[in-house]
């Protein structure tokens, strides 16, 4: 099965610093992979590369069959990312945002009122400015935008951060669905507990490159059964 | 604009290939720029010759029109350094290649550098022909404002840390250097044309015989300079370029060595 | 040439100018020295 | 490409309805900028009469800047800045949008403005044909200049000082155009002022042009 993510010794900058100094990654679709690492190990700007909004500079990069940094603007097309600073805007309401990047990404009035009911903004937190609304509902709202999209490959930055308890089974339950309709996952998070019981695969990633480590890749590269606890690292 | 001959149309190739690559001397000189630079020396103190000893006083305005020499050559180059700028922007828009780049940035501060001169020359020669430093003529206020531009543009471009956004906004702003000089210069003639003709054209002496060829010396001398400096500058911001590149190979080893470190641990 | 008028101006102007040239090609070429150094040779001009 | 721009400006209007920024602050600024005139000309009548043009657009070049920085504040930070890559908004839609936008708001402003210069500086409107083609235009240039500057300065340390630098500089011949514009319409000479007009409806049309093929650019540095 052609991986949906394929980095060889990729190498990328954020601003002068090279923030990514060699990533090997390969991510099989359907899978969700963990990225795992201390603050500054490069994991942000990892799921911005795949994203195709940070050129490599060096080394292979191949997402959704694009090569980067040629074929970015494809890739755009396919994928949600979730970033730690949403791009809500304060002064608009919840569905107001929804509406705006929901079109901006040419998503139909349905989805974007579907995606505002999953996310449980659909009744009164509908029209309340963001500015009001708590960290947790404003992910919900960003997590709406995400939505509407419908992405293959969803990117997601700290998902769990600042969501209550009911809302991270939400988002559990919401990646499965979209895993279950042929989406991959790769998402970044310290409550490492949660989302290791959550992800397939845990990546760890140190200084901007991928460590090599226990798990030999054979043993999960083609069983899609998910290994709860295993740490592996692909070839 | 009278044709000056200056060597090598800078503005065409990048940088006249001089000497080997190989093993090039320590610093920005090179056997063509001691050419150049020897010949803009001597045209200078020829300039010095003419302009101040053999051309006769102006009848009216005496020994002030010696001014002129530097000025009117110094106003043109500055517009040839902005030309310089705004088509290796373009180019490198086009083309993505760095070196055009490094001749946007060198173009800049050389016009800039001419722009301060046009600016100095101009207003001491208000002085003595028209009694105040500053006369809002159509020549130096637009200069005024160009000198402006070029300002705003280097300001930009040292701030910006991340190299190719950098390059990229720089490149804009380059691209629009001389249509908006075009648009000011047009705005600013007009306006003037409405209370008095520009007065530098007015008055200019109908300038022969040596008048004219310490004017010729002038745009020759300030020529050669303009052009050795576009080299000199275009190699340092080439080498600044390849300093910025080594600079992200060691960090890339640093951090690879800081991955080796803590895995090891 | 010596009872030349304005002279106060016309000096400088001239010193003005090529003092200033002077200046700021001395800048350049020190700024171009300084950052050749570490560049290998191999790679200092435009190619 | 005209739907994402009127997507974006929808965006940028509501924005500003609900903030009503330039409503509460920009709008009284421009006012107490008139009224420092007045006290910095003394109002003996006739220096701010035949002044009056001059001032005028000095006001809304510096109500102009403060609407721009606003404008350009809403897509400064870096998640917009990447959730506007990842969309399917073309690069010169968000630009024609954002500069109607705050068009928009400029207009309403010259508007304010003018009733302003009438009531303060007792200023007669003549030729009026010649004043509103010379704000529109005007309006245009400085709304499309100032958003293809924004968008330069976007995500760096010093913009706020910095988009000023850049921008009075360029707006120059707008200033003396739409000034020179009224006060021939106002000297009851229209004619003289049309070839004004046309040297800002040049200059509207050169930035939104350079903006629109300008600003994908812009946007993808990071």
């Amino acid at each position: 099965m052609e991986p949906v993510v394929h980095l060889r010794a990729t190498v990328a900058l954020l601003g002068r610093f090279p923030a990514l100094a060699g990533i090997d990654l390969d991510v099989v679709r359907g899978e969700i992979v963990l990225l795992r690492g201390p603050n500054g190990a490069g994991k942000t700007t990892l799921l911005r590369v795949l994203a195709g909004l940070i050129p490599p500079v060096r080394g292979e990069a191949v997402v959704l069959g694009h090569r980067l940094p040629d074929e970015a603007r494809a890739v755009r097309r396919r994928v949600g990312l979730l970033g730690a600073d949403g791009a809500l805007f304060e002064d608009l309401t919840a569905a107001d945002n929804v509406t705006f990047w929901g079109r901006a990404c040419r998503a139909g009035e349905a989805d974007i009122t579907a995606a505002l009911d999953l996310v449980g903004l659909g009744g009164r937190l509908r029209d309340i400015r963001v500015s009001k609304l708590s960290t947790g509902q404003r992910r919900r709202a960003s997590l709406a935008c995400l939505l509407a999209r419908r992405p293959e490959l969803w990117l997601l930055d700290e998902p769990h951060a600042g969501l209550d308890n009911e809302a991270r089974d939400l988002l559990d339950g919401l990646l499965h669905q979209a895993v279950d309709q042929g989406a991959t996952v790769v998402l970044s998070s310290h409550e490492l507990d949660r989302a290791e019981a959550l992800s397939d695969r845990v990546v760890t990633l140190v200084a901007g490159t991928t460590t090599r480590s226990s798990v030999p890749p054979s043993e999960s590269e083609g069983s899609r059964t998910p290994e709860r606890t295993g740490v592996s690292h692909v070839a | 604009m009278t044709a000056t001959t200056q060597p090598g149309a800078v503005a065409g190739t990048p940088q006249p290939r001089s000497g080997d690559t190989a093993g090039a001397p320590a610093g920005t000189g090179s056997r063509g720029t001691r050419i150049v630079g020897l010949l803009a020396l001597a045209s200078i103190a020829l300039l010095v010759l003419y302009g101040l000893v053999i051309s006769p006083a102006d009848v009216e305005m005496d020994d002030a029109v010696r001014l002129m020499y530097v000025h009117v050559p110094s106003a043109t180059y500055l517009y040839v350094g902005c030309f310089v700028t705004t088509l290796a922007s373009g180019l490198w828009l086009w083309k993505r290649t760095a070196g055009w780049d490094a001749l946007a940035e060198a173009g800049a501060e050389v016009g800039l550098v001419f722009a301060v001169i046009t600016l100095g020359t101009g207003s001491l020669w208000g002085r003595p022909t028209w009694g105040t430093y500053w006369t809002w003529d159509a020549r130096l206020t637009s200069t005024a404002v160009l000198t402006a531009l070029l300002v705003g543009y280097l300001a930009l471009r040292r701030l910006d840390l991340d190299p190719d956004a950098r390059s990229a906004r720089a490149a804009v702003l380059g691209l629009l250097l001389v249509p908006n000089v075009v648009i000011v210069n047009r705005s600013v003639e007009w306006w003037r044309s409405l209370h008095q003709d520009s007065t530098l054209t007015r008055i200019d002496p109908t300038i022969e015989g040596d008048m004219l060829v310490a004017l010729m010396v002038g745009f020759l001398a300030l020529g050669l300079v303009f052009s050795w400096l576009m080299i000199h500058r275009f190699r340092v911001a080439w080498l600044s370029q390849q300093v910025d590149r080594i600079d992200l190979d060691e960090a890339l080893a640093e951090r690879r060595a800081e991955a080796e470190a803590e895995v090891a641990r | 040439m010596i009872a030349m008028t304005h002279v106060g101006y016309v000096a400088a102007a001239w010193l003005g100018t090529f003092g200033l040239i002077g200046g700021y090609a001395l800048a350049v070429v020190r700024r171009g020295r300084k950052l050749s150094r570490q560049v290998p040779p191999g790679e200092r001009r435009w190619s | 490409m005209w739907r994402d721009a009127a997507l974006v400006a929808g965006r940028d209007l509501r924005v500003e309805a609900r903030s009503r920024v330039t409503l509460h602050q920009v709008a009284p600024f421009a006012l107490l900028v008139l009224v420092l005139f007045a006290f910095a000309l003394d109002p003996a009548r006739q220096v701010l009469e035949r002044a009056t043009p001059g001032l005028y657009w000095v006001t809304v070049l510096f109500s102009a800047l403060l609407a721009v920085a606003r404008s350009a504040a809403l897509d400064e930070s870096g998640g917009v800045r990447d959730a506007l890559r990842l969309s399917a908004l073309e690069p010169a839609g968000v630009f024609a949008g954002k500069a109607l936008a705050v068009a928009a708001e400029l207009l309403a402003l010259e508007v304010l403005l003018g009733a302003g210069v009438i009531v303060l500086y007792g200023a007669e409107p003549a030729g009026v044909g010649l004043l509103l083609a010379t704000c529109l235009a005007a309006t245009v240039a400085v709304a499309a200049t100032g958003t293809l500057y924004g968008a330069l300065v976007s995500g760096l340390r010093v913009r706020e000082t910095l988009l000023p630098l850049l921008l009075l500089p360029v707006l120059a011949p707008v200033l003396i155009g739409a000034t020179r514009a009224f006060e021939a319409a106002l000297a009851g000479v229209p004619a003289d002022g049309w070839p004004w007009c046309g040297l800002l409806a040049v200059f509207a049309i050169l930035y939104s042009v350079a903006g629109a093929a300008a600003y994908g650019t812009l946007l993808e540095g990071s």
